[in-house]
């Protein structure tokens, strides 16, 4: 395990980075050379973050040594395997602070996570179900994934769909937050942190209306929980979700947070192996959450390697994750200032944003800008980031997004605003 | 990928605008938002203009301005024969390299060939040529652009 | 690659092995020794398959080296990664001769492909859709994970739930099959093999009365998938479901294979990012299969060790495969005969039936005999194998299972036969 | 795992058969389908007798069997206290060594350490005695039962 400590001296100076130097000697990847001999430099990490060598080892450990299927077995290798796999739920329920270890839900991804919560309260009975009279918040900032399986909902139950918009600074508008969470709203779900614009919501104000109201909130922590301490308690959200390949962990793995009452009354939605109590022919019974909601054989080496994600970020510190981020961003929002014609979309100040940046330049299509960076061995993401109506509100067709992680360093940030520079003489 | 070829088409469209035309079709690329309207007029089988307006990245703008010098005033037989050929190439994924006969054929648009090895990229330059052909159909109808292939 | 072909004058000389000595080499885990030195006897394979060096080799690479989100980035290592992941699902559909590649779905294991076509079923318009007027059509010998969805539909919906019944040889009682599949029906859903009794169903009668009263025709091969050739052109049905680990693949991965028109005409499932062609807050469009049943991001290392997993098998060739387990099927089934108060559950001849042999021993408990098997080093799996109404319908509450897989050996054959030997002594 | 005192029990089980009781209750393991019909009979608050019939594997059988030597006779506060002692154990993960205490209370249950050690059998282990808890409750009522607690 890394310490993370920072050198003293680190060229930049900045206040609250991590050792980074350190750091990266974990992450095989980042060593890579890319287009004829150039060191990589990745800015991608919204999109998905790169493994540590913990996490690999863990996998392949669980498979050379290990692997069998879970649950029921009586041989070695299935107790084995299933005491990993548990074990990986205690350290997620840990990470979050959960109270209770069955209330993590193993799924595929995010977005597994909020089309489970949403065909669960389609499928619920009173007081949960979700119906033609009732109506779903959720804001115009989502990822598709956050928008999508309401809109399935709505289609599917007439219930109608509402949304917070967007101010001009890139934040939640909830002047009209009184009009737009009402007394037939049965759910408010909405990204604790923007995978486009950076923005940080102010989930306090959010939950206080939905608990005046007596709707469920769900909170789509995708972007939070791999940068910042994330305590499922203190948000005060009915339902929790993130993905793993977003913070350290596998592909194939996503987390789905509930809270206990609401996992036990609440209808099942994948059925098949292993989230059954007993079947005949004629009818079945559940297992008690968290199995009601893992159909099949569980992404079990994902949850190990997950596990160790867990364990090489709280290793380091969450803490210190959020502040090495922080000061990144602080320092990058700076730089970029400089850059002629670059527009940030979104909050340009350090306050309340994560470190993700999305700009445009000039009229330099971000296709164009991303291509040729990337030439130069820098990786960031060009287009709506699977949120497009973010792009439609601020009119523009698509942005460029950098994001930063515990491994960015701000030679980094220098290394993004020379090749902005090199993109701006190239198409000028 | 960004040969001067392309760049000098991106910054110095040529026939960029819109004029008069039989037919008007908006294509627009969902993933990456590339937009372009464009109007085919015809005389007889020949093409008379293709005019365009648009907004994208380099690939899909430039790839425009090259469709106008290459089919303006060809008949609808040879246009097509361009457009297949330019299609071929787009879709080689890198691994053709453009013989004489594709050079003389595709004059400009053989620099492009770069383009064909980025998947995501592809579409751009593909776009107006997409465009063109569905503005064609609707000028001439189906059955006229199915004879001539 | 292993060439698998068997050295000349093996200990049992059983015509139709696989060179098992050279294949075992390719799996870490059959060298591991359990309780205090023992060599571990791995039976279990019809639970989930071993993993060749191979498979993960290919996936650490894939993390090492090539790792980002895929589609839609235009860096280097979105471009890799997104080749790698289109690359695997090329491989699946040539490894079950697929007629497009765009018919190949992934999901994270059988179950979700399962519950992905009952729900398409459940939402799609006519002719497809499934409703109070119509009828489904299953077997008794169904996984719980081709049970439930069918249960939790029809409970949905209104449709009636019908099975076929099981002879007491343990093959399907398609006596009646006219009156089980008539001109309500719109769905028959069956496994290919059992995973408990080892039967191979006879698919070509059941689609052809499906075809005749226009029901589509769901095939389970998660057990056939892994040990023979699969061709889903030949099989004449309209979906194909299996699961990645049980063919030496990682966990959290699974296949949906559909007919392309069908996979245009249905309705999607989960919704999120990936899935869509462009989304605004008031509606969506689909992207066209398979993307449109891939929301969010999907099992993309898993993806490509999939891919790396069918390369190898199909190194060896799936024939020989099925030819090796055949054989030692056969071998075991006449040892096993051998057992005083054994008791085959399933066919009790090799003829149309897989390498899973499930059976009681006298009245112990299958608990006792897999414990003290495990004990021995040697790795059965006990229960219902979620399967419970087989169980129900041949009266026991339970029953011992062994499985092979194509590193499976004669001498394996023996230490079972040998280690019952000492349950029945030690219980007797 | 398989000590000899469980494979005693489990060959020649204590008390086995139904006999008369106050009440009777039949409780499933559904992932094994360990099985137990259980009655039991109080005089007083003393337990007078536990009968029972059942399958399932040796280890809820002997542990049937030994539940059926250590509560007969006893009164229904000194039962619960062996109910919760067993119940420590079992669900100790094979962390536990039984003290001279313990195994003072336990006697041949003390054999079922080992068990504790896999998840999978504690339920079985734990079948009869949470039959037996319940079959209580429906005889003498719940609050009896918790005034004990
Ligand atoms: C016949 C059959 N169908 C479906 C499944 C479910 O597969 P998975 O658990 O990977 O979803 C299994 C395996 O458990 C099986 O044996
Ligand atoms: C804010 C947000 N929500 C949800 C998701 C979906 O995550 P996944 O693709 O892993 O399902 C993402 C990432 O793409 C995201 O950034």
């Amino acid at each position: 395990m890394t310490d993370g400590t920072q050198a003293p001296g680190t060229p930049h100076g900045l206040p609250g980075l991590l050792d980074t130097e350190a750091i990266r000697k974990d992450f095989p990847i980042l060593h890579r050379t890319v287009h004829g001999g150039k060191p990589l430099i990745y800015l991608d990490n919204a999109a998905s973050s790169q493994k540590p060598r913990q996490v690999l080892d863990a996998v392949n450990e669980y498979y050379e040594r290990h692997h069998a299927n879970v649950h029921r077995g009586v041989h070695i290798l299935a107790e084995e395997s299933t005491a990993l796999y548990e074990g990986a739920r205690d350290k997620v329920a840990a990470f979050i602070n959960a109270p209770s270890r069955d209330e993590v839900v193993f799924t595929k991804n995010a977005s597994e996570s909020l089309n489970l919560v949403a065909n669960m309260l389609g499928w619920a009975d009173d007081p949960y179900r979700v119906d033609s009279r009732t109506e779903v918040v959720i804001t115009e900032m989502e990822h598709h994934s956050n928008i999508v399986p309401w809109q399935l909902l709505a289609q599917r139950t007439g219930a109608t769909l509402k949304w917070f918009g967007l101010t001009d600074d890139g934040r939640l508008d909830l002047s009209r937050i009184d009009e737009v969470i009402t007394e037939r709203t049965k759910v408010v779900s909405f990204m604790l942190v923007s995978n486009v614009l950076g923005t940080v919501n102010p989930v306090d104000e959010i939950v206080r209306r939905a608990q005046e109201v007596g709707a469920l909130v769900v909170v789509d922590a995708s972007q939070a929980a791999p940068h910042m301490p994330l305590d499922v308690q203190s948000l005060g959200a009915d339902f929790v979700v993130f993905t793993g390949h977003k913070m350290c962990g596998p592909t194939g793995i996503g987390v789905l947070w509930g809270r206990q009452e609401l996992l036990e009354d609440l209808p099942p939605f994948l059925g098949g192996g292993e989230m059954i109590e007993t079947v005949t022919m004629h009818a079945s019974t559940y297992a008690p959450a968290p199995h009601k909601f893992e159909a099949g054989t569980p992404p079990i080496a994902q949850a190990v390697g997950l596990g160790a994600a867990v364990d090489y970020l709280s290793g380091i510190g969450m803490e210190r994750i959020a502040e090495h981020e922080h000061a990144l961003t602080a320092y990058a929002l700076g730089r970029l200032a400089e850059v002629p014609d670059l527009r940030i979309i979104g909050p340009v100040t350090g306050e309340d944003r994560g470190a993700t940046i999305s700009f445009t330049l000039g009229d330099i299509h971000p296709h164009d800008v991303g291509q040729v960076l990337d030439e130069q061995g820098i990786a960031v993401r060009v287009g709506h980031h699977c949120a497009r109506p973010v792009c439609l509100r601020y009119g523009i067709p698509a942005t460029t997004r950098a994001s930063f992680y515990l491994y960015s360093t701000p030679a980094e940030v220098d290394a993004l605003v020379a090749g902005l520079e090199y993109v701006r003489g190239f198409f000028g | 990928m960004y040969q001067d070829v392309i760049l000098d088409h991106y910054k110095n469209p040529h026939g960029r605008g819109l004029r008069e035309g039989d037919a008007e079709v908006h294509h627009v690329n969902p993933t990456c938002g590339d937009e372009i309207t464009l109007r085919v007029r015809y005389e007889g089988e020949r093409i008379a203009d293709v005019s365009y307006e648009g907004q994208g990245c380099s690939i899909s703008q430039a790839s425009a301005s090259v469709l106008n010098d290459l089919l303006v005033g060809r008949e609808l037989k040879d246009a097509l024969a361009v457009q297949e050929t330019f299609l071929t190439l787009m879709q080689s994924k890198g691994r053709l390299t453009p013989d004489d006969a594709m050079e003389e054929t595709l004059e400009d648009a053989v620099a492009f060939a770069g383009v064909s090895k980025y998947p995501a990229r592809v579409k751009c330059a593909l776009l107006s040529w997409m465009a063109w052909k569905d503005a064609t159909a609707q000028a001439l109808g189906e059955t006229a652009l199915e004879e001539k292939l």
